[in-house]
């Protein structure tokens, strides 16, 4: 790899650049579009796995590396793990809101990106020297040797910059508990205070499907209950309400019944009429 | 000797001074202090006349240098005196009869709470035309000048409770503003020509300009002199300033204020002399005022604004005189001087027949006073026939000396002039009997006072306190008041016989005022019976009219002629029609304007500013996202431009 | 180097004004007399700035000079020359007097309220305000005179929209809105003219290379600053809108009559008789100096509008039903008497002019500060609810009077000298114009004596009886102003000693002589 | 190949992640979209370390990715709060800066 080209590329680069460039693109293109955050996220991290990929192509192997482990790692995670605090299946409409919003953003969008291009082209960069002799005592050691000497100033901010953000982020999320948690004990006797759900909250999943976290237990009128789905499915709208198919199984339920009554209804009647018969015949 | 000089001034600006701060722990003794410093200065007076007296004619005049006032670069205004015989005169008669007045005032106003305060405002009239005849140069002049302007304003406006007054007074102090500004224009022109506006060096130079230029300035002084000394156009002001106490007129608005355009006029002698333009129009105006004075003095059946009227015309004849030039200057101080005593013989006679009528001015309500007021008669009867002009009384000889030297300016303007005074005289004559006819003759009208409203609603405050229909019980005032109209009465007796007795006045003021011996066409002798001849027949024409028959209470209807007279011959509501509610239209309208377009204009910038930036309003949606947008297409644009200036 | 007296003027009531502003509110009246303690320390430093000032000494003395924004040749460069001297005077002295009589205009409407903080904020900004502008009376360099030229506004914008006039006529409502009509008008106006000065100081800083006021001004006098024509006069005209704003100059005036209608008498007296002197003394200082070809091309203009300024004011006062506002009018047609004397280019004119400055500082708080504690006594500002005022209250009467005819400038005051100067000073180079211009001393007498008449005089209206005489503070606050007032009428020599030099070096800046008096021309 | 062709990618990727923040309303999505263009910046900055022949441009790309990190940390901070409080990640309902 020492001997990167200084004025063009291996043509296995070239390949590896074309086909994974384009799956990069597609993987922005459905960061930007799919309509789950979720999605979104895997595609994202679809893309920087493949710009790690170049930055190793262009001799960026210690940046490569960071790349997989914090970004793809850490940070895409992070975002995972925050869209599933927030709600996996909460896809927001693509529908645009403000007028003329997406237009606009699409037309500067492309604008920018010509721009940026025309910029690029009528730059004159058609030669240049390579990473050989930069890489030469191993990419790591001159990133250190950069790092610690011309940079160290930055690194140290960053370093205060990573504590602060750190801070921040407990600050902001952390809720600071002022009163002292209630015992059962009082939270019951509130609950009689108040006088409403005297019982414990019902159970959900009557009727389960699946696992039916999700879906409304039934009052005995047979209308859901909103109060048995968990609070952040709620707030998710994520509640399924099968009030409608359970008082359909019921009618189907109760028509079975009906059909074996029937039957056994006329068994009896035969059987009245035999013992009328009968009773004739004792006499 | 010199240092005296300002002690003329100081003593009176204290007085007011003290009166004026010193509040009402003064109010008892008040009177006192200002009328001890008004007698203060006289005596100063008198001891500078005796020493000027001393000394040969040509060493007379003195002056005193007591600081520079405003020094800037090229313009030096000093705080400098100077006593010549001029001055002198006019000291003697100001502190003289203002004295006098003083004392006559400590009883005219004793029953006022606010006496202490007239007394500071007297005081401070006689600081400040002390000041103005005293002054070395024109700009102290013009201090003066203000000073006796808004002494008047202060003292015509006294009773401010009464809105008449307050008016009046404002109209005077405008009036006179506008005088004001013919003299600050004159004095520019003085520093602009001569570099200087000091007396001495302004009329030694007067030789080395054009006479333009002389006339200019000339016309100016005498614009100014028209608003002091109450000359048409600007006379207006004299007949309301009689809303002020009547001591207040006798000095101020007959014998001495008003007189100070003639001693600017007769001052300035030089410029004059050397622009017969300005002479000519100063005689225009003179005999003009003349005449229209005393025809409004005719019409009058307030006594106090038919003495007004007739101060007017006497005035008319010294500015006159003075228009001639050297040969009339000395005769227009002279008559002047007799002037002041018998005018203000007068006025305080008419203040004591107010004072014993309950403050009633409407001569159709007097009648035969003489038998209840025996020394207001007498003194008030002497200063008439003085002021007519009665041989042997010093207003006999002031005026027949003008006379005469009208008709001795020569050419037709002469016989114009001279037969203009002449009739003048005559007219005064007339309407002096008339006044006294109407009020210490015939039957007495105040009784049994009918229900007729009085044809001048009457001024004085008190008249509100005694009822409307009380009866007046005429008496004599007391003596406080009476010795001064004796010796004013005496002054005015003798005074004339004694100026004009060797020509002592003549020598007395030749060196400041060179004078020419006019020669009229006519011998004096003639001018002399002529004049007491128009003397005469204007006396039997206002007997036949007024001293046979009764006076009828309510006035008649009169002629066009009459009732333009009463009114001031409509010159009064010119003013009102063409400069107040012109002046009144015109800041309604322009305050209008500022409002509106002045303003609009800002207002209206402001609020289109307004409508754009609601319109741009819009944009601001509020959500993040549009806002990325715009910040987005910034960006584009800013490489757009990059691009395109490095393309370039 | 010696003890900074310069910047120690304008530190001391920066610093009081801090100090005041942290008064605990319930220690409302601490307050009050550190402000008023701070403002007469000033007054004293300004006195031995006076002392110290040697008329017949250089040009501008006790100058500072430090380096500020080195970069862009700023410099912290004070300095005075007699104009200065006697405008940071002025200043200095009516500050106590503006205090003293605003000592209650601040307090809360409900007595005991323990939490009200805007009484230390008058007081604070009154000497912030004064701060400001004595360093801007100070500076010698071009930039620091803009920077404090400007952050005047913020102080006298929530001096202006803050306090009103206690019992107003018509409901605190309409009183509020129309103040912060008044208060943001205010600030407009006079953000604009800075905003257009600001890029010609920067334009100045593009031609000339510095902003020393001196250098500029000696490099424009031996020659070694070359400016284009058409530069010059672009600039000349930046600078002077800027001042013409400030020195309300028809027709740039309408915000002067709202400002001072709607504030507080102290502050609306802070207003004409303190701030507005900076846009005048600017031009005296900056536009004659550093533009002394333009000023000359411009002075027939600047000459019309002054002579506009003069009779519009005027007449316009005479229209007017409030006394405030009729008092700016009145000070609208005195700013054009001063502005008229700056650009006659004649000593006489421009001394004229300086002492006009400080004579009618002295004049209009006399005469506004008492027509305050009349409209405080009856809360309205209508002339029409007034009359008869004199019989009731004759020492308020009085006074009021004597401001009154210090106003149309009667002679033995001390406007008369300095108006009679500019006449004088005027007329010697444009007759015509100082004619018109004399006309103008009749519609002040009309103005004046008309609010006189209206309001003292006449009979006693109902509202006015029992209306108390001056108190003793009041009389505190006027006494000294009608003394100085006659003093400097009758002896203005002191002043004008330290004036005249200054004046001679701004005419030979503008390498103009007195025209010769035809007499001496002839010989 | 030329290498230029990593700047045009990379300009195309930013370009799409722009218009991603423009365009999406849930807050973790536009997120991820400014995610996108970091990375996209750190391409460009390792191709033109690699122009260059010098490693300062990939230095720049290691602080920016430190940064992205912090700002990813606090940014998602951020969203939970916001949805704790007003349980949604809609930036559109964030418009209190609407007048």
């Amino acid at each position: 790899m020492s001997a990167l080209a200084a004025y063009t590329t291996s043509t296995g680069e070239a390949f590896q650049f074309w086909v994974l460039g384009t799956v990069a693109v597609i993987g922005a293109l459905c960061t930007v579009f799919m309509k789950r955050a979720v999605h979104s996220a895997l595609c994202l991290a679809g893309t920087m796995i493949i710009l790690a990929v170049f930055y190793l192509a262009n001799g960026a192997y210690f940046l490569g590396v960071v790349q997989i482990v914090v970004y793809t790692g850490a940070i895409m995670m992070l975002f995972l793990f925050v869209v599933m605090l927030v709600g996996v299946t909460a896809a927001d409409s693509l529908k645009e809101t403000i007028k003329g919003q997406r237009w606009l953003a699409l037309l500067c969008g492309l604008g920018f990106g010509i721009l940026l291009v025309a910029g690029i082209g009528n730059a004159s960069l058609t030669e240049f020297n390579g990473l050989g002799q930069a890489n030469a005592g191993g990419n790591v050691e001159g990133l250190a040797a950069l790092i610690f000497t011309d940079y160290v100033f930055a690194f140290e901010l960053t370093g205060a910059l990573l504590i602060t953000a750190a801070v921040g982020a407990m600050v902001l999320t952390h809720r600071e508990r002022t009163e002292r948690a209630k015992t059962q004990r009082e939270l019951a006797e509130e609950r009689v205070r108040e006088g409403k759900h005297l019982p414990p909250l019902p159970a959900p999943g009557v009727y389960a499907r699946h696992n039916a976290v999700d879906i409304a237990g039934l009052l005995p009128d047979g209308t859901p209950s909103e109060l048995t789905v968990s609070k952040t499915l709620r707030d998710r709208g994520q509640v399924r309400d099968v009030s409608t198919e359970a008082l359909n199984d019921l009618k189907a339920l109760e028509q079975r019944a009906e059909d074996r009554l029937e039957r056994t209804n006329s068994g009896n009647s035969g059987n009245s009429g035999n013992g009328g018969k009968s009773g004739e015949a004792s006499k | 000797m010199e240092n005296l000089i300002a002690l003329l001034v100081a003593a009176p600006l204290l007085g007011a001074a003290v009166l004026l701060c010193g509040g009402r722990r003064l109010d008892a003794v008040g009177h006192l202090i200002g009328t001890a410093l008004a007698a203060a200065s006289f005596v100063i007076g008198v001891v500078l006349f005796a020493d000027m007296v001393g000394k040969d004619a040509e060493h007379r005049e003195m002056g005193q240098h007591l600081f520079s006032w405003i020094p800037v670069e090229g313009f030096q205004a000093d705080v400098a005196f100077q006593l010549d015989q001029l001055s002198m005169t006019f000291v003697l008669l100001i502190t003289g009869v203002g004295s006098l007045i003083h004392v006559y005032s400590i009883g005219y106003m004793e029953h006022d709470e606010r006496r202490r305060r007239f007394f500071g405002y007297l005081n401070l009239f006689l600081a400040a035309m002390l000041l103005l005849v005293l002054a070395d140069n024109y700009l102290l002049l013009y201090v003066g000048w203000e000073g006796v302007g808004l002494a008047s304003y202060l003292l015509i406006g006294f009773w401010q409770h009464k809105p008449s007054a307050a008016t009046a007074a404002k109209k005077a102090f405008l009036v006179n503003r506008v005088g004001d500004v013919g003299l600050s224009i004159a004095i520019m022109l003085m520093f602009t020509t001569f570099g200087t506006f000091a007396f001495g060096p302004v009329l030694e130079a007067t030789g080395e300009t054009g006479e333009g230029k002389l006339t200019a300035i000339a016309l100016m002084l005498l614009l100014a002199a028209c608003g002091k000394s109450a000359q048409v156009p600007l006379q207006s002001w004299l007949g309301d300033a009689m809303e002020g106490p009547t001591p207040v007129s006798a000095l101020i608005h007959a014998a001495t204020m008003v007189t100070a355009g003639v001693y600017l006029i007769v001052r300035s002698a030089d410029i004059f002399n050397g622009s017969p333009d300005a002479q000519l129009v100063t005689t225009v105006v003179g005999a003009v005022t003349l005449l229209f004075g005393a025809i409004v003095g005719c019409a009058k059946d307030d006594i106090k604004k038919a003495l007004a009227g007739s101060t007017m015309s006497q005035i008319g004849y010294m500015v006159l005189a003075a228009g001639l030039g050297p040969i009339g200057y000395v005769f227009a101080i002279m008559h002047l001087v007799t002037h002041g005593f018998f005018k203000a013989g007068l006025f305080l006679g008419a203040g004591s027949v107010m004072h014993g009528m309950n403050d009633e001015v409407d001569m159709r309500k007097y009648g035969g006073l003489r038998k209840y007021m025996p020394v207001t008669f007498v003194t008030f009867g002497l200063g008439y026939l003085a002021i007519i002009g009665f041989p042997g009384l010093s207003g006999f000889f002031s005026k027949d000396k003008i006379i005469e030297a009208a008709f001795a300016k020569g050419g037709t303007e002469g016989w114009i002039l001279g037969s203009v005074a002449l009739l003048g005289a005559a007219i005064t004559a007339y309407y002096m009997t008339r006044v006294m006819l109407m009020t210490f003759f015939g039957e007495e009208r105040w009784r049994s006072r009918p229900t007729a409203s009085p044809a001048e609603p009457s001024v004085e405050p008190a008249a509100e306190h005694h009822g409307e229909h009380a009866e007046p019980h005429p008496h004599e005032s007391p003596r406080v008041m009476t010795i001064p109209m004796i010796v004013l009465a005496v002054g005015s007796v003798f005074g004339g016989a004694y100026f004009s007795l060797g020509d002592r006045f003549i020598h007395w003021l030749e060196p400041v005022t060179e004078h020419a011996h006019g020669h009229p066409p006519i011998s004096a002798l003639t001018v002399t019976a002529a004049t007491v001849a128009v003397m005469v027949i204007g006396v039997g024409l206002a007997w036949l009219q007024y001293g046979r028959g009764p006076v009828p209470v309510a006035a008649p209807r009169g002629s066009l002629l009459t009732r333009a007279a009463r009114r001031d011959l409509l010159q009064d509501d010119f003013n009102h029609v063409v400069l107040v509610r012109g002046g009144e239209h015109l800041t309604r309208s322009l305050v209008y304007v500022d409002h509106t377009l002045v303003d609009g204009v800002v207002n209206g910038t402001a609020a289109t500013m307004g409508g754009l930036s609601g319109r741009l309003r819009r944009v601001q949606n509020g959500y993040a996202r549009s806002y990325a947008v715009s910040m987005f297409g910034g960006a584009a644009i800013l490489i757009a431009v990059t691009l395109l200036m490095r393309a370039v | 180097m010696s003890f900074p007296l310069l910047t120690a003027t304008a530190v001391l009531p920066a610093l009081g004004a801090i100090a005041t502003a942290a008064v605990p509110a319930a220690r409302r009246n601490a307050a009050k007399w550190l402000a008023l303690g701070v403002s007469l320390a000033t007054l004293v430093l300004a006195v031995i700035v006076l002392v110290r000032f040697d008329p017949d000494g250089d040009r501008y003395q006790l100058t500072e000079s430090h380096a500020w924004i080195a970069d862009f040749g700023v410099r912290y460069e004070l300095g005075v020359d007699g104009i200065g001297v006697a405008l940071v005077a002025l200043t200095a002295l009516l500050i106590p007097f503006i205090i003293l009589a605003g000592w209650h205009d601040a307090d809360p409407l409900e007595t005991g309220n323990t939490r009200w903080r805007p009484t230390q904020g008058f007081f604070a900004l009154i000497l912030a305000v004064e701060a400001m502008v004595i360093i801007s009376f100070e500076a010698t360099d071009v930039f620091l005179f803009y920077i404090f030229f400007e952050a005047m506004l913020i102080p006298m914008y929530f001096l202006i929209g803050g306090f009103g006039d206690r019992a107003h006529e018509h409901g605190e409502e309409t009183a509020s809105t129309q103040r912060s009509y008044a208060a943001v008008k205010f600030l407009l106006y006079n953000l604009v003219g800075g905003l257009i000065m600001l890029a010609a100081v920067i334009g100045l800083y593009v031609v000339a290379g510095n902003f020393s006021l001196q250098e500029i001004a000696e490099a424009r006098a031996n020659g070694s600053l070359e400016m284009a024509t058409s530069t010059e006069r672009w600039l000349f005209l930046g600078f002077f809108f800027a001042f013409a704003v400030k020195a309300p100059l028809w027709p740039l005036h309408t915000w002067l009559p709202n400002a001072m209608g709607e504030a507080t008498t102290p502050v609306a007296v802070l207003i004409t008789a303190v701030v507005d002197k900076v846009g005048t003394f600017a031009m005296l200082r900056f536009c004659l100096q550093l533009f002394p070809e333009a000023s000359k091309w411009a002075t027939p203009a600047i000459l019309v509008l002054a002579l506009i300024s003069i009779i519009y004011g005027a007449l316009l006062a005479v229209g007017q039903r409030d006394i405030k506002r009729l008092v700016a009018y009145a000070s609208i047609s005195h700013f054009g008497f001063i502005i008229m004397g700056i650009f006659a280019m004649t000593s006489q004119g421009q001394s004229g002019a300086t002492l006009y400055m400080v004579n009618h500082g002295i004049s209009t708080a006399a005469l506004m500060l008492v027509a305050g504690f009349l409209i405080s006594r009856r809360g309205s500002r209508l002339i029409a609810d007034y009359g008869g005022v004199q019989k009731v209250a004759p020492v308020l009467a009085g006074t009021f009077l004597i401001g009154g005819l210090a106003t149309l400038s009667l002679p033995g005051l001390a406007p008369f000298v300095s108006e009679f100067l500019v006449l004088v000073g005027t007329f010697a180079r444009y007759p015509v114009i100082g004619i018109i211009a004399t006309v103008g001393i009749v519609l002040a007498a009309l103005y004046v004596l008309v609010l006189y008449q209206r309001t003292m005089t006449g009979p006693v209206k109902a509202e006015v009886e029992g209306m108390p005489d001056l108190r003793a503070r009041e009389l505190v606050v006027v006494a000294p102003l009608i003394v100085l007032l006659i003093f400097l009428g009758v002896f203005p020599k002191p002043l004008t000693d330290i004036v005249d030099p200054a004046v001679e070096h701004t005419m030979s800046d503008v390498q103009k002589k007195d025209p010769q008096p035809e007499v001496e021309a002839a010989k | 190949m030329n290498p230029v062709n990593y700047l045009y990618l990379a300009s195309l990727l930013f370009t799409i992640g722009a218009t991603g923040v423009l365009i999406r309303r849930n807050a973790i999505v536009v997120f991820m979209c400014v995610e996108l263009m970091l990375n996209a910046c750190n391409l460009a900055l390792v191709a033109f370390s690699r122009m260059h022949g010098n490693l300062d441009g990939q230095i720049i790309a290691f602080f920016t990715m430190v940064v992205a990190a912090a700002e990813v940390v606090v940014g998602l901070a951020i969203i939970v709060s916001l949805f704790r409080s007003r349980h949604s990640a809609s930036v559109d309902d964030a418009s209190l800066m609407k007048l």
